[in-house]
C-alpha cells in the first residue's frame, strides 16, 4: 500500500506547526503591535490543521478508502486546539482548565474508536481527579496576578523559553514519528481475527453470562446450560457460526464433573440479539487474563506514589528539645493510663 | 580443605582482618604494632607451605581450593600454587615487616589509616599471585591499585597527588585492556565449537586459548599486554613509575618495586604467553627490542638523574627489561632467567629504596647536589648501600648475577644458528645474538649509573643541606631497628645468589611444561640445528678434504 | 681503514702446518686429562678448598673487626697468617699434583636441566698446573703485600684498617676464584670480585673526588670488558653447551675444530665458534688494561701503594693473560683473534711506554710500565707462547710489586710525595738504603738487563718468538724499542729519586694517625700547613715491614732466573712446564724447534699468512735466541745510558756523565722543550682521555639528557596530553550542562530526533517497509 | 450521504463491540492528531517556565500516547491498547501525585515555580 500521506506535505504541515506555535508561545513587549502574534500563530496553525485535514481526506478518498467519522474533526481540532492554548496560554489554571477540554475532546475520540468505557475512565479520572488536584496545587503554589494584565503576570508564566528552538525540535521529531510512522502503516497486518470473533470471541469463557442470555430470552428450558467443555469450563460456541451447544445436566458425578443427560444445539437463527460481549467485557478479561502482572505493577507504583507524595509534601516542623522531650512525657503518660484503665477494668 | 590449603588462605584473610581492625580502632596513632606482628607471623604459614610444598611437582596446582561463585558463568573463587606461584608469595610475604619496620618513624601521622591499608595490600599481592581463577587474578591485580594509591596520595612527598593520579589513571587504563583481551578469551572458550561453557579457570583457558586464530591472539596478546607492560613497565610506558616511585613513601616504593611491577611480567607468564602463544611467538622480537630499548635508555636517563630516587626508579626500568627480554626469548634459560629476576629485583632494588628512605629521614632531601659524602658520617649506612648497589649491578654471587645470565643467554639461545644442537627453544626464530649484545651493554650502563650514585651519596666529601639538623629519633647512623630491616634483603641478595639451584630445581617444572605449551602451540619441535649440520659438514669435509664449501654460516662476518 | 687493512694483511699463522709438531696429540692429551677430570668430579682432595675459604673468613673476621671497632694492628695479623695458611696450602698443593687435573667441588651453585640438557656452574675448583702457578704466585704476595701493608696503612688504624684488610682478603678470595673456577661461570664471578675489590680499595680514600672518580673509572672500564667476556662466555655455553672447563676441553666438536685450524683452514669453523675468542679477548683487555682500555690502570694509582702493587701490578691485571691462557684452544680456533691480541698487546706495550716516558709521578710511571709489559705478554700470547707469557707474568709480578712497594715506602716517608721532580737521593738518606737498593734490584728487571735479571730471560723469550714467527717481525723490532724505552724510563725515575743530591719536598699528606687524614687535608689551611712541612719535614724511614718485604722480593726476582732454568730441555724452563700439560700448552712450533733442535725450517712456509721477510727462526743471521741477547741486551744497556745521560746526577760516583745538579733541573728539560710538541703530548698521555671523554662520554652525556628530556617532554608530555584531552573535551561541552531541567530535556528530544533521523534514512536506503 | 449515515450509525453506543475493521486510513488521522499533541505537549515542556504547567505538559503527552495506543489496538481489534492505557493512567496518576507533591516541596523552598531556580548541577 503507498504511503498515506506524502512526506513533503507532512513536513510542510509540521513546518506550518512550528511556525505557529512558536508564534503562539507567550512573551512579552509585543503590546505595541497591533495584531497580537499568538492570534497569528493560532492562524497558522489552524491553516496547518486544515491542510492536514485536506490531504489525508484528499488521500483517502482517492483510493476509494473511508475516513474517519465525521465526528473525529471537530474533537481532533477542539483536542488540538485546546492542547495549544494550554501551552501557550500565560495563566496556569487556564492552562489546566483547557487540559481539561483537551481530555474531553480525547474522550470523544475513544468513544468513536469504540473504547467508551477507557472514554469514561479518563473524564473521572483525569478530568475529575488528576486535574483538581493540579487546580489546587497551582492555587496553593502560585500567587495570585494582582491585576488582569500580562504585565502583572510572573516572567515564570508569561515567557516562554526558547520558543524558536523548541518548536523546531519538537516539530522535526513529530514529523520524523509520523514519517516513519506513515511508511508503514499503510503495510500493518490486519487482525487475524474476524469481527465476529474479536468482538464475541470471548463469551466462551463467559458460560454463566451466556446462560442469562438464553434463559431471558427463554430459550432454555429447566435443567438445560450452555454445554461446557469438561476441561477448560469454556462455553462450547461457535461465534462465527453462531451456533451455541446446549446440555440438560442432572447433578454432578463423584469427580465433580456434571452429568450430561442430554444435548443440542442452537442454530444461527436461535442466536439472540442481546448475546454480544461488551467492551467492558473484553477489556476486563483481557486485563485479568493477560496481563495480571501489569495490575500488581500499578498498584505498587500507585502505593508508592501515596507514601513518596506524603513524604515529600510533610512540612518539618522543628521541635526544640524540651519541647520533644515534653511532648514525649505526654505521650507516655497517656500510655500509661490506658494500662491502668485496662488493668482497673479487668479487675 | 588440608591444612595448608588454610594456610594460604591465612596468608590472604589474616591481613585484612587485621586491616579491618586497625581501620576501626579509636586512636589514630595505632597500627604499627599490629601490623608488625601480623607481618612476622603471616612467616610461620608462609614457612609452613615452602615446607609442605612438593618441589618435585612443581607444575601442579598445589594446595589448591575451589568453590563455586557463579555456576552458570563459571565463576569461582579458586586459589593454589604453584612454584613460581609460591616463591613470589614468598617474596611478598618477606618484605611485609620489612615494609612495616622501614615505616615506624618515616609515617607519624594517621598511621591507622597507612597500616591498615598496608594490610590491605599485603593481601591482595597474595591474592593475586595465588589466584587459579582468571577474575578472581583479574580483582587481585586492580585490588592492589587502591592502597597503593591512598599510600602515595597520603603519604607522598610533595607532587604526590599528580604522581598518585598519574599511577592509578594509567595502570588502570593499560589493565581495562586486559579485562578486554581476558573476557574474548572466554567468551572465545564458551563457544560450541570449543569448551561450549563458560569457565575462567586458567588452565582450562590454556587448553583452549590456542584454537584461537592468528589474529584473534593478535588482538588477545595486545589487550593484555596494554595491561601488562604498563605494569613492568615497558619502554614506551614507563613514565608513571618513577614519579610513582619518587613520591610514595618508602614502604610503598619497596612494595612497588619489590613485588607490583612483578605483576607485569607475572601476567605475561601466566596469561600473555600462554593464552597467545602464537601471537607471542610471532611477535616476540618486537617485544625484545622494547625492553632492550627500556635497558639502554632508561639507564641512560638514570646517569643524569639527580634525585636519587628517581635514579632508583629508572634502574626499575632498564632491570626489567632484562627480564621481559627473558621472556620474550620464549626457552627454559630465558624463562626461569625471567622468574628468577623478578624476585632478585624485588630484593636488591628494595633494598636501594629502603636505604635512601632511611637517608631521606634524616636529611629530608633526595638531591644527590646537595646531601652526600655519607661514607664518613654513616658507614654502616654506604655499606650497605654500596652492597645493595653491587647486588643491583649484577656482581656475581649476589642476587642479579644469576637473573640475568640466564636471560642473556637466552637471547643468544633463541636463535638456532648460535645454538648447540637440540636445545630446546631453539628454533631458529625470535632472538639472536644482536638482543644479547644489545642488552648486555645494559651491565655496562648499570654499573655506569650506580657507580655514579655511589660515588656522589657515599663517597667525596661530606655535604649536607646546610639547614640540617640531627633527627630526634634517629641516630646519625642506622638504628637497630634499620639494620634488622635490611639484614634479611642483604642475607637474601647473598643467598640468591649463591643458592641459585635451589630456585631453578623448584621453578624448572612449570617452566619446561610453558616451554612446551609454547613449542606445541607453534607446531615446532628442538630439531638438530644448524650448527650439528655444520658439524658434519666439517666433519666430512675435513675428512674427505675435497667438499666444497657451500655453507656460510649466517652471521659469521669478520670485516 | 688501516686496522681493516692490517686485519686483513695476516691472519692465524698455521703452526700445525707439520704434522710432525704433534699438535693433533697435544690437542688429544688435554682431552684425555680433561674428561679424565670430568668423568671423575669432585675427585680433588677437600682441603684445596682452604685456598679459598681462608680468605673468605679473613673478610669476615675483619668486618667483625670493624664493626667492633677494631683500634689496633689485629686485622692485620689475622690476615697475613691466614693469607699465609693459603699460600703454604697452595704450596701444598703443588708438591701433592700427580700430573691430572682435578676438581673439588664446594657447593651446587647453578644447575638448571631441561630436556637432555643442563646449564652446570658450580662452585668448584679446577686444579691443574696453570691454576697451580698462578695461585702460588697470588697467595704468596698476596701475604708479603699483607704484611707490606701492616705498616704503610697504620695512619689509618681503626675503621679504614678493618676496612683495608676485608677488602683486601675478599680481594685473594675472588682472585681464587678466577684462578681455581672451573667453570666460566666461576672465572667470571672472581673476574667480577677482583673489579669489585679494585673498586673499593682504589676508591679507599673515599673523600678524594679523584680516587672515587678513578675507582668509577676502573670499574666501569672494565666492565665494558666485562661484557665481552660475559658476552664470550654466554657463547660459549650457547655453542658448546657447556662452561666447565673439563667438559669444555673435552669437547668433541671444539677438537674438531682444533683439528680444521690445524689445516689452516678456518672457512668450516663457524663464526659463532671464532666469536667466542673475540668476545673473550676484550674481557682480558679490560681486566689487563690492554689498549683501548688500559686508560683506568694509571688512574687506579689514587689506591694505597699496597693495592696498587698487589692488584694492579702483581695479580689481578694479569688475570687477562690468565683467561687467553687458559682458553688457548678456543682462541686457537679463531682465525683472527690471536693476531688481534698480538697486535694490540703491541701497541700498547710501545703506547704506554711512550706515555710513561714523560710522566713525573712515579707511581703513574710504573703503572705505565705495567700496562706496557702487559703489552708483552699479550703479545706472547698472540704469538703463541703462553710460556713465554706466563713466565713474564710471573717475573713481573715480583719486580713490579717490589717497584710499586719501594715507591711506596718513599710515599709514605714523603708524606705522599711522588714527584720525581721534587725527591732526590733517597737512597742515601738515613734509614732508606734498603729501599734504594732494591728499587735498584727492581729498575734493572724491568729494565732487563741482560742475564743477571730474571726481566731479561722473560722478555727475551717472547721477543724471540716474535723473530721466529713468520709474518711477525714487525712486532718483535716495536717490542724491542720498546724494551729500549723501558729501560730509559726506569732508570730515569731511579736516577732522579734515589741518587743524586740529596733534596725532598714533601708531600700535600698530613702525617697524623687519624682515621680520616686522606680526606680532610682539603679542609685545612694550605699556607701554614705547607710552611710546616718544607721547614720541618722529616721523612720516616720505613719499618721492619716494609724493609723485609722489599728484601724478599728482591730475592725472589733475583732468584727467579733460575726459573729460566728448571727443566730448560723439556719445556723452556719451571714455568714452562707449569704451562704444559694444561690448557694453555700449544706453544709455538716454531720456538719448540728453534729451542730444541736448531733446525733450519725452510720448508715450514705457512699455509695461511705472508711469510716473514727473513727465514724464520733467524736474527740478524743468528739463531733466535742468541740474537735476541744482543739485541735486547744492548738495547736495555743503551736504555739506560741514555737515561744516565740525561737525568743522572752530575759526576755520580764519576761514573756516568749525567748532568743534573739539582732535582729538577737536568738535561732532558731542555731538549723537552726545545723537541716541540710531542712531549707535552706524551706528557698529557696523548690526550688519550681527552679523546675518550669528548668522543664517547660526553657524547653520551648528552645523549643521556636527551633521553631525559625526551622522557619528560614527549614520553611523559603524550601521556599527559592523554589526561589533558579528556578535560579538554569537558571544558568545551561543560556549558551545555546548565543545570536547568529544560536544556537537558531539549537535548534529550534533540537526541531523539537525530536517532529517528538515522533509523528513517537506513529504513529507506535498506527499502525496508515500504 | 452515506457517510453520515455511517457516523451515526457508529456512534449508537449500545452497539459496544467492534463492529468492523478499521482500514489505515481511518487510523492514519488518529495518529496524526495524537502525534501533533504529543508535539505540542513536548513543545510545551520545553517551552515553559512554570513547574506545573510543564507535568500539565507531560500529562498531555500521555494522552497523546493513550490515543494512539487506542487507535492502535481499534486497528487490531484488540482490548490491550485499552489495558495499556488503563497502566498509562495509572503512571500518570502516580506522577500527578509525586511531581505535584514535589512542586509544592520546591516552591517552598525558593517561592518560585521556574524551573530555572533549580540549577545547581551546573556544570
Amino acid at each position: 500500500m503507498e504511503q498515506i500521506i506524502s512526506p513533503i506535505a507532512l513536513y510542510l504541515i509540521c513546518g506550518l506547526g512550528a511556525i505557529g506555535v512558536a508564534f503562539a508561545l507567550p512573551r512579552r513587549g509585543h503590546s505595541g503591535s497591533k495584531i497580537p502574534l499568538h492570534i497569528v500563530g493560532g492562524l497558522v496553525l489552524a491553516m496547518a490543521f486544515g491542510f492536514a485535514a485536506l490531504v489525508l481526506g484528499l488521500k483517502a478518498t482517492d483510493g476509494g478508502n473511508p475516513l474517519p467519522n465525521y465526528f473525529f474533526y471537530p474533537f481532533a481540532a477542539i483536542g488540538i486546539g485546546a492542547s495549544v492554548r494550554m501551552i501557550t496560554h500565560k495563566r496556569p489554571v487556564y492552562s489546566a482548565l483547557y487540559f481539561i477540554l483537551t481530555i474531553i475532546a480525547s474522550c470523544g475520540m475513544y468513544l468513536l474508536l469504540s473504547a467508551e468505557f477507557m472514554a469514561f475512565a479518563l473524564v473521572i479520572i483525569y478530568a475529575g481527579a488528576i486535574l483538581i488536584t493540579y487546580l489546587f496545587v497551582i492555587m496553593l503554589a502560585t500567587q495570585a496576578p494582582v491585576g488582569d494584565d500580562d504585565e502583572d503576570l510572573n516572567d515564570v508564566d508569561a515567557v516562554a523559553r526558547e520558543p524558536v528552538l523548541a518548536s523546531a525540535i519538537g516539530f522535526v521529531l513529530v514529523a520524523l514519528i509520523t514519517v516513519s510512522m506513515f511508511r508503514g502503516i499503510g503495510d500493518l497486518p490486519h487482525s487475524q481475527l474476524s469481527s465476529a470473533q474479536a468482538s464475541d470471541g470471548v463469551l466462551a469463557v463467559l458460560p454463566k453470562k451466556i446462560d442469562k442470555v438464553l434463559d431471558r430470552a427463554g430459550l432454555l428450558e429447566e435443567g438445560w446450560f450452555v454445554s461446557r467443555d469438561s476441561e477448560t469450563g469454556h462455553a462450547i460456541i461457535d461465534v462465527d457460526a453462531r451456533t451455541i451447544q446446549i446440555e440438560l445436566v442432572d447433578g454432578e458425578d463423584t469427580q465433580g464433573l456434571p452429568i450430561v443427560l442430554a444435548s443440542r444445539t442452537l442454530g444461527p437463527d436461535q442466536w439472540p440479539e442481546e448475546l454480544s460481549a461488551q467492551n467492558l467485557d473484553r477489556l476486563g478479561y483481557n486485563l485479568l487474563n493477560d496481563h495480571p502482572m501489569m495490575i500488581e505493577v500499578a498498584g505498587i507504583i500507585l502505593l508508592m506514589a501515596m507514601l513518596g507524595a506524603t513524604v515529600l509534601a510533610r512540612k518539618h516542623i522543628e521541635l526544640e528539645e524540651a519541647l520533644k522531650a515534653a511532648q514525649a512525657r505526654k505521650l507516655g503518660t497517656m500510655f500509661d493510663t490506658d494500662e491502668s484503665n485496662s488493668v482497673r477494668s479487668q479487675a | 580443605m588440608s591444612q595448608q590449603t588454610v594456610l594460604l588462605l591465612a596468608l590472604m584473610i589474616v591481613p585484612l582482618l587485621v586491616a579491618l581492625r586497625i581501620a576501626f580502632s579509636k586512636n589514630p596513632d595505632t597500627g604499627y604494632r599490629p601490623a608488625l606482628i601480623t607481618s612476622w607471623l603471616l612467616m610461620i604459614p608462609a614457612w609452613k607451605l615452602i615446607a609442605d610444598f612438593d618441589f618435585s611437582q612443581g607444575a601442579t596446582t598445589q594446595f589448591a581450593y575451589s568453590i563455586s561463585w557463579v555456576e552458570s558463568l563459571g565463576l569461582n573463587f579458586s586459589i593454589g600454587m604453584d612454584s613460581v606461584s609460591l616463591l613470589l608469595i614468598l617474596l611478598s610475604v618477606l618484605l611485609g615487616p620489612i615494609v612495616v619496620m622501614a615505616s615506624k618513624t618515616a609515617i607519624v601521622k594517621d598511621k591507622r589509616m597507612y597500616y591498615a591499608w598496608l594490610m590491605v595490600l599485603q593481601a591482595a599481592m597474595v591474592g593475586v599471585f595465588a589466584a587459579q581463577d582468571l577474575l578472581l587474578f583479574y580483582i587481585c591485580f586492580e585490588f592492589t591499585l587502591l592502597p597503593m594509591f591512598v599510600l602515595i596520595r597520603k603519604f607522598g612527598s610533595t607532587n604526590r597527588v599528580a604522581a598518585s593520579v598519574k599511577f592509578f589513571l594509567y595502570t588502570f587504563t593499560g589493565s581495562m585492556m586486559t579485562l578486554a583481551g581476558m573476557v574474548y578469551i572466554v567468551w572465545f572458550v564458551a563457544q560450541p565449537d570449543q569448551l561450549g561453557q563458560w569457565t575462567l579457570d586458567i588452565a582450562t583457558l590454556t587448553q583452549y586459548a590456542s584454537n584461537m586464530s592468528m589474529g584473534e591472539q593478535t588482538w588477545v596478546l595486545l589487550a593484555m599486554l596494554a595491561g601488562f607492560a604498563v605494569k613492568v613497565p615497558l619502554f614506551p610506558f614507563h613514565t608513571w613509575l618513577p614519579l610513582a616511585h619518587t613520591e610514595a613513601p618508602t614502604a610503598g616504593s619497596v612494595i612497588l618495586a619489590g613485588v607490583l611491577l612483578k605483576l607485569g611480567t607475572y601476567g605475561i607468564y601466566r596469561f600473555a604467553i600462554p593464552l597467545a602463544p602464537t601471537a607471542f611467538f610471532e611477535y616476540a622480537p618486537e617485544i625484545a627490542v622494547l625492553s632492550i630499548i627500556g635497558i639502554i635508555y632508561a639507564g641512560l636517563i638514570c646517569w643524569v638523574q639527580t634525585d636519587i630516587k628517581k635514579l632508583v626508579a629508572y634502574s626499575s626500568v632498564s632491570h626489567l627489561g632484562f627480564c621481559v627480554l627473558g621472556l620474550a626469548a620464549l626457552n627454559v634459560t630465558g624463562f626461569s632467567g625471567s622468574i628468577l629476576y623478578m624476585l632478585s629485583h624485588g630484593l636488591s632494588t628494595g633494598g636501594l629504596f629502603l636505604m635512601i628512605g632511611f637517608m631521606y629521614e634524616r636529611y629530608h632531601t633526595r638531591d644527590m647536589n646537595t646531601v652526600g659524602g655519607l661514607a664518613s658520617k654513616m658507614p654502616i649506612w654506604a655499606t650497605f648501600m654500596v652492597f645493595f648497589a653491587m647486588a643491583s649491578v649484577g656482581l656475581p654471587g649476589l642476587n642479579g648475577f644469576p637473573s640475568e645470565v640466564l636471560c642473556l643467554i637466552s637471547a643468544f639461545q633463541s636463535d638456532a644458528a648460535w645454538s648447540a644442537a637440540g636445545e630446546p627453544g631453539a628454533w631458529g626464530s625470535s632472538l639472536g645474538p644482536w638482543f644479547a649484545v644489545f642488552a648486555g651493554t645494559g651491565m655496562v650502563i648499570a654499573a655506569m649509573y650506580l657507580l655514579f650514585m655511589v660515588g656522589k651519596i657515599c663517597f667525596g666529601p661530606l655535604r649536607e643541606p646546610e639547614d640540617h639538623h640531627p633527627h630526634d629519633e634517629l641516630p646519625t647512623d642506622l638504628s637497630m631497628r634499620e639494620i634488622i630491616t635490611l639484614s634479611p634483603l642483604a642475607i637474601g641478595c647473598i643467598l640468591f645468589g649463591l643458592q641459585p639451584t635451589m630456585l631453578l630445581d623448584a621453578i624448572s617444572e612449570p617452566v619446561n611444561n610453558t616451554v612446551v605449551l609454547v613449542e606445541q602451540a607453534n607446531g615446532l619441535e628442538s630439531a638438530p640445528t644448524r650448527v650439528d649440520q655444520m658439524i658434519e659438514h666439517a666433519d666430512e669435509h675435513h675428512e674427505s678434504a675435497a667438499t666444497p664449501d657451500h655453507h656460510t654460516p649466517e652471521g659469521a662476518s669478520h670485516e | 681503514m688501516i686496522t681493516a687493512s692490517l686485519f686483513n694483511s695476516f691472519s692465524m699463522p698455521a703452526f700445525l702446518a707439520d704434522p710432525s709438531a704433534g699438535h693433533g696429540e697435544a690437542s688429544q692429551h688435554l682431552a684425555q686429562l680433561a674428561e679424565h677430570a670430568a668423568q671423575h668430579p669432585n675427585a680433588g682432595p677437600k682441603w684445596v678448598l682452604l685456598i679459598v675459604l681462608l680468605p673468605v673468613l679473613g673478610f669476615v673476621l675483619n668486618a667483625f673487626y670493624a664493626a667492633f671497632g677494631n683500634k689496633s694492628k689485629i686485622p692485620a695479623w689475622t690476615t697475613i697468617a691466614l693469607l699465609a695458611t693459603a699460600f703454604i696450602a697452595t704450596l701444598s698443593m703443588f708438591l701433592s699434583y700427580e700430573g691430572t687435573p682435578y676438581t673439588v667441588q664446594a657447593f651446587e651453585w647453578f644447575n638448571l636441566h631441561y630436556g637432555d640438557k643442563s646449564f652446570v656452574a658450580n662452585f668448584s675448583f679446577y686444579i691443574d698446573k696453570l691454576t697451580i702457578l698462578w695461585m702460588l704466585f697470588v697467595t704468596g704476595l698476596a701475604t708479603l703485600i699483607a704484611l707490606y701493608a701492616s705498616e704503610y696503612m697504620s695512619h689509618d688504624i681503626g675503621l679504614g684498617y678493618c676496612r683495608f684488610f676485608a677488602a683486601f682478603c675478599l680481594f685473594v678470595f675472588s682472585m681464587a676464584c678466577l684462578v681455581m673456577g672451573d667453570n666460566m661461570l666461576m672465572l667470571y664471578l672472581g673476574w667480577e670480585g677482583v673489579g669489585l675489590c679494585s673498586y673499593l680499595l682504589i676508591g679507599y680514600f673515599y673523600k678524594k673526588p679523584s680516587a672515587v672518580a678513578a675507582a668509577k673509572k676502573a670499574f666501569i672500564v672494565n666492565r665494558i670488558g666485562d661484557l665481552g667476556l660475559a658476552l664470550g662466555v654466554y657463547l660459549t655455553f650457547v655453542h658448546f653447551g657447556t662452561v666447565q672447563y673439563s667438559e669444555l676441553f673435552a669437547n668433541e666438536t671444539l677438537h674438531t675444530y682444533i683439528n680444521a685450524a690445524a689445516t689452516g683452514d678456518f672457512s668450516h669453523i663457524p663464526a659463532q665458534a671464532q666469536w667466542i675468542a673475540l668476545l673473550l679477548m676484550v674481557g682480558a683487555f679490560g681486566k689487563s688494561a690492554q689498549f683501548p682500555l688500559y686508560v683506568w690502570l694509571p688512574d687506579a694509582m689514587e689506591g694505597p701503594t699496597p693495592v696498587s702493587a698487589l692488584i694492579h701490578a702483581a695479580t689481578m691485571v694479569t688475570a687477562g693473560v690468565y683467561l687467553i691462557a687458559r682458553f688457548y684452544p678456543i682462541f686457537l680456533v679463531s682465525e683472527h683473534a690471536l693476531p688481534i691480541v698480538a697486535w694490540i698487546g703491541t701497541i700498547t706495550a710501545l703506547l704506554a711506554a711512550t706515555i710513561g716516558m714523560a710522566q713525573f709521578d712515579i707511581k703513574r710511571i710504573m703503572a705505565y710500565s705495567t700496562v706496557s709489559q702487559l703489552g708483552y705478554m699479550f703479545a706472547a700470547l698472540g704469538l703463541l707462547s703462553t710460556t713465554g707469557a706466563a713466565f713474564h707474568v710471573l717475573t713481573h709480578a715480583f719486580f713490579k710489586a717490589l717497584l710499586f712497594l719501594a715507591c711506596g715506602a718513599v710515599m709514605h716517608g714523603f708524606a705522599g710525595q711522588l714527584d720525581l721532580r721534587k725527591l732526590s737521593g733517597v737512597a742515601w738518606m738515613k734509614g732508606w738504603g734498603i729501599v734504594g737498593v732494591t728499587m735498584l734490584v727492581g729498575c734493572m728487571n724491568l729494565a732487563g738487563l741482560p742475564y743477571i735479571t730474571s726481566g731479561f730471560y722473560s722478555k727475551d723469550m717472547i721477543l724471540a718468538e716474535a723473530f721466529i714467527t713468520p709474518g711477525y717481525r714487525m712486532i718483535g723490532w716495536i717490542l724491542v724499542f720498546t724494551a729500549i724505552l723501558t729501560a730509559y724510563y726506569t732508570f730515569r725515575v731511579y736516577f732522579r729519586v734515589f741518587v743524586g743530591p740529596q733534596h725532598a719536598e714533601p708531600g700535600d699528606e698530613h702525617d697524623d694517625h687519624d682515621d680520616h687524614a686522606h680526606g680532610e687535608e682539603q679542609n685545612h689551611d694550605a699556607g701554614p700547613h705547607g710552611d710546616h712541612h718544607s721547614d720541618h719535614f722529616h721523612p720516616h724511614a720505613p719499618g721492619w715491614a716494609i724493609n723485609t718485604v722489599l728484601v724478599i722480593l728482591a730475592c725472589a726476582s733475583m732468584l727467579s732466573i733460575s726459573l729460566a732454568y728448571i727443566q730448560k730441555a723439556e719445556h723452556h724452563g719451571w714455568v714452562g712446564s707449569m704451562v704444559a700439560e694444561s690448557s694453555a700448552s700449544y706453544h709455538s712450533p716454531y720456538a719448540a724447534e728453534a729451542h730444541y733442535a736448531h733446525v733450519e725450517h725452510t720448508d715450514m712456509h705457512p699455509v695461511a699468512g705472508p711469510v716473514g721477510t727473513a727465514a724464520p727462526g733467524k736474527v740478524f743471521g743468528m739463531d733466535a735466541h742468541a740474537g735476541m741477547i744482543l739485541v735486547s741486551g744492548l738495547g736495555a744497556i743503551f736504555g739506560v745510558l741514555v737515561a744516565a745521560y740525561f737525568h743522572g746526577p752530575k759526576g755520580w760516583q764519576g761514573l756516568f756523565i749525567g748532568g743534573r745538579t739539582e732535582s729538577d733541573k737536568c738535561r732532558m728539560d731542555a731538549i723537552a722543550r726545545r723537541a716541540g710538541p710531542l712531549p707535552r703530548l706524551a706528557e698529557n698521555k696523548w690526550f688519550v682521555d681527552e679523546i675518550y671523554a669528548a668522543i664517547l662520554v660526553t657524547p653520551l652525556r648528552i645523549i643521556s639528557h636527551i633521553f631525559h628530556w625526551i622522557d619528560k617532554l614527549l614520553l611523559d608530555g603524550l601521556v599527559n596530553l592523554f589526561g589533558f584531552l579528556p578535560r579538554v573535551f569537558a571544558w568545551v561541552i561543560r556549558p551545555s550542562q546548565s543545570g536547568v531541567l529544560q536544556g537537558y530535556a531539549v537535548s534529550m528530544a534533540g537526541g531523539l530526533a537525530v536517532l529517528l533521523f538515522v533509523v528513517l534514512v537506513i529504513v529507506m536506503n535498506s527499502g525496508g517497509a515500504a | 450521504m452515506n457517510h453520515l449515515v455511517q457516523a451515526i450509525d457508529s456512534v449508537q453506543l449500545a452497539q459496544l463491540a467492534f463492529p468492523s475493521e478499521m482500514p489505515a486510513t481511518v487510523l492514519a488521522p488518529y495518529l496524526f492528531v495524537s502525534a501533533a499533541m504529543f508535539a505540542i505537549g513536548l513543545i510545551g515542556f520545553l517551552t515553559r517556565k512554570n513547574m506545573i504547567i510543564m507535568f500539565l505538559c507531560t500529562e498531555l503527552m500521555f494522552q497523546a500516547a493513550g490515543l494512539a495506543l487506542i487507535a492502535f489496538g481499534r486497528h487490531h481489534l484488540q482490548a490491550d491498547g485499552q489495558t495499556f492505557v488503563i497502566f498509562v493512567l495509572c503512571v500518570a496518576a502516580a506522577e500527578a501525585a509525586m511531581a505535584l507533591a514535589l512542586v509544592v516541596l520546591l516552591f517552598r523552598h525558593r517561592e518560585s515555580l521556574s524551573a530555572s531556580a533549580w540549577k545547581e548541577l551546573n556544570g
